[in-house]
Parts: C-alpha cells; structure tokens; sequence
C-alpha cells in the first residue's frame, strides 16, 4: 500500500480544492481553523462573499499586526477588516441568515462523516469543555454544505465512515467532502468517489475509507498546485 | 456580483403566472409603485400577494387587483379610505382573502426569512383567527401556533443600494420591506438611489446584500397618496 | 331616568380622562381613530412616548396640510412628524415591541367590552371587508389595556356586556374602561365602578350596562374640562 | 424620561443574588467590561448569566466567574485560548453549564424580547443537544421546539446613547446586545457617549429606548482582549 501520510494534500491545498468549487458571488460560511484557507483560493475572476456567524457580511482580511481593532472580529475571533460593502447587523439577523438557507456553502472541519451524510465536529465525546458554537445551525442552514478534512485521523483512523461514533452536529446534511486524498460526494446514503490523487489506488483508498466507497463512471485526478 | 438592472420591466420580467409575492409597504409608504406598474404591464396572472393591505384608488396593488391578476390576498388590514377596488372582487366572490393580525404577519414573514416553520404568539387565542389552528400552553399562557409564511418574490421599495444589493430605507418606508426581502427565493428592490460600493456605512446597513437579487434605480418614485389625491388610475 | 345622550362626555374629554393615567414616561400605544386624541392631553409635566405599529417611536405632531411626507406616516396611515429621539424600525421589529410587553399601555376603542375583559372591537360580523390591523397584538402585548368608548351604542344598546355577541379580538385582556358616563375597571371577572358623571346616579348607569356593576368603597365623580 | 446614570457603580447596584443577568459581547467584542467589573464589585452572588462565552483570562466575564459570583452560565461556546477559569470552576463541578447552538441562543433570545414563548427550528435535530425536547415535522422536515430565553437584566456595551435610551453599536460589538436588550426585564448599557436627544439619525437607531431602562457614560472602554494581552486581572 502506498504510504498516504507522505503523498496526501496539504490543509491549504485541500481548501485550494473547496475553493474551485465556490462561485462567482455566492454567499459562504468558513468554519472556524483550517477552513478559512479557503478564501485565499477563489479564482481568478470570481468573487464570493463571505459570512461571519457574529455578525458580518463581506469581511476584508486581517489588518497587519498591531492594527486589529478588536470590535470588528469575525467568527474566530480573529481580527478583520470591513471594506467597500461589508455589512453588520446583530446575532439574530446573522443566523437567520444562516438557518433560512440563505448561505449558498457552508465549509466545516470534521471529527467524522458518515455515507448518510451525517457529520461529527462538535464533541469527541471525553470530558473536555462542550462547545458546539454555530456548526449546528450551519450544518441545516447552508444550501450545501462540505466538510474539509483529512482522510484519516493522527493516528491513521479512518474518518470516513459508516456511521458516526461520536456525538453528531448535524443529521444527513454533508453532500462533499474535500479530503486530503480525494473528493467524495454523499449521494443516497452512499460514498461516491469523485476524485482521489492519481498516486494512489482506488484499492489504496478504500483501505483507509470506514465504508464502501462507490464510483459512477470515471474517477478524476485530484491535482492542486504546491501550497 | 453586480446585481443592478436597468429597468423595472426588466426586473419583474421573470415573474410566472401563480407566482406568491410579497409586496412592501403600509398603505402607500415603502410601496413600489414603479415595480408594481411594471408587473401590470408584464402581465402575470394568478397571482398570491401578500402585502399588508389592500390597496387604494386605481394604482399600485389596488390597480393590479382591478387588472384581475390576484387570485388571493394575504394580509391584515384589506379597507382603506379609498380601498373599492379589492371591496368589490372580494364582495364578487372573485379574490380570496386570508385575514392575519399585523403583528402575526410581520412575524411570520420574518419566520420565513429565518428558517423557522412555526411559532407560538398570544395574538388571536379565542378568536375567529385561531381556529383550526394548534395551541399549547407555555408558562400557564395559552397560544396559537403560526406557520411562516415565504414567497416567490419580493417587491419591495428602498431608499439607497450599492451593486451587491446592500439597503437603506427612507423614514416609515422600511416597514415590511426589510423582513419582505429576508422570505423570498428572489427579492426585487426599487430604490431611490444606486451608490457605489462603499457608499453606505457598513453599520447604517438595514438590508445586507444576502438578502436582495436585483436592484433598479427608480430616481423619482411616485407615492401613492399623491397619487391618489390626483385621482391617477394606472394603467 | 337623567337623559344620558345630553350629559354624556365628548370623545375629547373621555380622551383627557385616560391621558390623566398615563404616567410619565410611559410607552403608549393609541388604537386608531378616537384613541388618537389621548396624545393630546397629557398632564403638564409628563411626558409619555407614543409607538406607532408601522415602525416609528416616539412621533410627534401631525404636519402642517401641505407639508405631508408620505414615507413618515403612524398606523392610521396620517401624516406625522419625527422629532429629537423619534426611532424608526421595520414591521417585525415593531411588534416583537407590542408582543414582547414593552408597551406600558394600550388604549383601544371598542364595540363591546365584557366583564371578563373580552374585547370585541375588530368586526361587526356582518358581511363587510373584515380587517383587523394590529388590534389583536395590542391586546396581548401591551402590560395595560384599557378601551374608550361611548357607553351606549348609537341605538343606546349597552357597549359593557356580560359576554361579548361579536368576534373577539382578545380574551380576558382590558383592565379599564373610560367611557362617556364613566370609569370603569375590570376586576376578577366584574366590571367595578370608579368614577361616574356626578349628574347620574349609580341606578341611572346600571341601566345602560349591559352586566352588573359593582362598586367598592365610594365612587368618585367623574369631572373633565370643556373640550 | 432621562434614563442617564452617573455611574456603572450606581447602575448595577439594583441586581440581587441569584439573578439572571444576560451578558453581551461575543469574545471581549462588545463586552462591556465596566460594568461586569462593577457588578463584581457590588458582589452579587448565584447569578445565572447568558454569554456567548465563558470569559478569557482574567478580566470580564471570567473575573466574575473567577469570583464565585456565577453558579450557572448559558452559552454556545465555553472553549477559548485563555478560559481556563470556567474550565477550572466546570471540572471542579462547581459552575453549571447549559450548552446552547449560538443561532439557537440568539433566537431563543430574541424570542424572549419579542413574546414568542417557543419556536421551531431545524438546529440540533438529531443530536444530544435535543435530548428532552419536543420535535414535529413541518413540510417533511423535522425540527425542534426551543423556549424563550428571558432575564432580570442585561448588561449591554453601545456605542451612543441619548437620553431617552436610542443606542447605536459599533462594528461587530453589536452582536448579542441588541437582542439581550430586548429580553431582559432591566437593561442597562454602558456607552462611549452620550448624545443630546436628537444626536442620532432616527434611521440609524439600532436599538430603541424602549428597550433600555439605564444608560451610563465610560468615554474609554476596555477591551477584553488588549487587557488579556496585557495579562491584566480584576480585582
């Protein structure tokens, strides 16, 4: 078997490969972490607007450091920047927006995902502190919603999976997953393989996939550029 | 993400036979009369309004109403001074009328607009307008369940929009504008003024831009009180 | 039997009668129509704050005829003016106000109050236009209902009954009515008696009330200005 | 009607022990710190507070906790790189916890402001965060049914404030205070400035004086995260 530790994406090419998927003007929602790589990603040409659960439409990035001014934040925390059409409005109006679909993409980190769709990102489950933030209403708010991830846990468990093991966020609700060896689409309670890297197998893949991974007419190569 | 468009025509061009519409507005303020026109002249039949009233005189809804492509009105408050034209359809048998307090409209507008199916309100326990409605018993208080309500589009009149569909509205005229344009798959916005990105402060917002496809600049909008002191009928 | 119809208050002094309960700073809500008048005579020194369902608090004065600005307009669709402190807000945010119990009080007309509190004021039940506005929100939101109205109807039927005949517009929700023979508040399912025109007696109002009236301790006469 | 306090100090003297104080601010933006401190020099004690967030460093939110003040926090997100005072107080046992989803919090907020004892929404379906509560379907879909959430008080940071109690924000720190102030009995907002009645635009009023009982001047705020860069602790 190929050793996919060594050949797998980066985090910033896996949210270079969510981000070939967002289009012109669509409204997005980047998790907290590793997802919000992905707006350094659109493409030439098209602009999407991104959401910020606290309150903010249309974010600039951050301001160079010693620059933040800390009332104008996003989700993370982080400092931001507003710029030429940015809007704020209160935390009720922000998750109407989210909970009444009007979100075209929701892009959330993943403990696991199941092939019916459901999805784990909030609880591992142990005595840590809970904190579940707004990944619940992201996850039945955004019109689609996709989960970047790594094919495998640290430890090299699959992340893919029949069913959740741990508490879930959402119930049936991911329809792709960006991961660090392939693309799969959730399509009726099943896996379908959309992508992997033309380094490994199918065979390779589905060695490190917790459920039966289907394909429906050609696999493509999954290509990023150095990131 | 440029969601301007050149003409009211243009804007309204895609609205079906049957469609459900949201016009805003109270009375004549916040009314987008231009829009309104526009859909008279395209034409669509069969129409679902919801707006909270019922038009007056023989322009705007009242005269899209008289031009018979309303087949159901939803709203609160359907008589006016100058309201004849609904009066006698209704009388006639030809409009369906589904009455909702104003505040209970207001809500499940926003209920639309903010993925939320159902809620509880005290408004109209024990009246004619709770039945046939669930109710349940929070705290000791008994309350109607109400449903959201969402449309096909949204008409509504702002003040100010920059490209990506951000709005302001003028004095009394936000009124059901705003929740309007939160509970339609396409909302259409009239406005008095199209600036630059940038133009409006990002805190001065009322509408953000997520909730608004198309935007057209109607530089000097008619108001229908004004218009209906002058006896206008449209078309 | 005193001729009630010569005696009785105009609706401007049944207005005054209700604005001298009004205390200072109250948030206040007048029905459309007669209600209206209650602005006009707050008591020297008291400043209450008037709402307006359509969005605008804190209002002022009618403009001058010619002056009109049709996008600055209260519930009753008439003219106003805003003023240093007037705020303007959208429909669901004006009756999350009314529904959520910030209105100190309510004043409402009415076609029959009963001794329960029941309101009827939305539709006579005949064959008209029916239309309820945002009567059926006031009731339940405001902390205080209270209802002016003539006593009698103009055929000189009772307007305080022991159940209302017409469609409701709330259940068990005023607490006061001023009327043009008197005070009359809602107590445990009884109207009690608190001010009446000095020129009747007590046997001259139970008269033209539809339900009993009762009174505790001394009934207080009922004395307006010229108006 | 002039709803202006000399000091945070008078303004928070009215809270008793075992109130439920709402708390605005998402992270230290929009918290207003002055009046938290002031409330933990008043000293009232087995307060329920609703948060966002339990507090970074030792400032704030996470000072009152660190005092013992707080037997119980409502939030959506207790985790923050310094929050190691609820971690401490949630492990020893001694501080309750109710886990809520941040739109779930704010609705449930701004259904308490706005007289809808309970709602519906798709959040949560499925999860453990839905155990005990009722569900239905609506147009096949299911939902759950959440509750209002309503306090004694709420501790708010504005922007300006006039004297009737008008506030407008600045930037994100709008965030939960508009909503709190519309769900708590008292409201009491700490402000940079306040104006002469008619210094702020009526259209550009974001919360209304009805809304707010207290307003109190601090012309320089603190902020949660340059006193936690500064590894400040209060008291």
């Amino acid at each position: 078997m190929t050793n996919i530790a060594r050949i797998k994406l980066s985090n910033a090419q896996i949210a270079w490969r969510a981000a070939q998927d967002i289009t012109d003007g669509a409204y997005v929602n980047l998790g907290i972490g590793f997802p919000e790589m992905v707006a350094q990603f659109q493409p030439e040409g098209r602009q999407a607007i991104f959401h910020s659960e606290n309150g903010l439409l249309d974010f600039g990035p951050a301001p160079a450091a010693g620059e933040e001014d800390w009332d104008c934040i996003n989700a993370g925390k982080k400092a931001v920047t507003i710029r030429p059409g940015s809007a704020i409005f209160h935390h009720a109006d922000s998750f109407a927006m989210v909970r009444g679909r009007h979100l075209d993409v929701a892009i959330l980190g993943a403990y696991e995902v199941a092939q019916s769709g459901d999805l784990a990102n909030w609880s591992t489950g142990k005595d840590g502190i809970p904190a579940v933030g707004g990944a619940m209403d992201l996850v039945h708010g955004a019109k689609r919603v996709a989960v970047l991830t790594d094919h495998v846990t640290r430890k090299g468990a699959p992340k893919l999976v029949e069913r959740c093991s741990l508490p879930l966020t959402g119930v049936g609700c991911v329809t792709r997953v960006y991961t660090s060896l392939a693309v799969v689409d959730i399509d009726a309670g099943r896996f379908v393989l959309r992508e992997k890297l033309p380094e490994i197998s199918v065979q390779d893949l589905q060695a490190v996939t917790g459920a039966q991974l289907y394909h429906e007419g050609p696999v493509a190569d999954l290509i990023a550029p150095a990131l | 993400m440029d969601k301007r468009l050149a003409s009211v025509t243009e804007a309204v061009s895609g609205i079906p036979d049957g469609a459900t519409v949201m016009i805003g507005g109270f009375g004549g303020s916040g009314a987008p009369i231009e829009l309104i026109h526009a859909l008279i002249d395209h034409g669509a039949k069969g129409l679902t309004v919801v707006n909270n009233n019922a038009g007056n005189g023989h322009v705007g809804l009242a005269a899209l109403i008289e031009q018979g492509q309303v087949d159901k009105l939803i709203c609160s408050f359907p008589r006016g001074p100058s309201s004849e034209v609904f009066t006698e359809r209704y009388r006639a048998g030809t409009i369906l009328l589904e009455l909702v307090p104003q505040g209970t409209l207001a809500e499940r507008i926003r209920a639309g607009g903010a993925g939320i199916p159902a809620f509880y309100t005290p408004t109209s326990y024990g009246t004619d307008l709770a039945k046939g409605k669930p109710v349940a018993e929070f705290d000791g208080r008994m309350y109607v369940q109400e449903r959201w309500l969402k449309a096909d589009f949204a008409l509504i009149k702002a003040e100010a929009a920059d490209p990506h569909g951000n709005l302001t509205y003028r004095m009394t005229a936000r009124n059901f504008n705003p929740i309007m344009a939160m509970a339609s798959k396409t909302t259409i916005a009239q406005v008095t003024e199209i600036v630059d990105l940038g133009g409006i402060d990002p805190e001065q917002v009322i509408t953000p831009g997520i909730f608004v496809d198309h935007v057209v600049e109607v530089a000097t909008p008619q108001q229908e009180e004004v218009l209906n002191r002058a006896e206008a009928v449209y078309p």
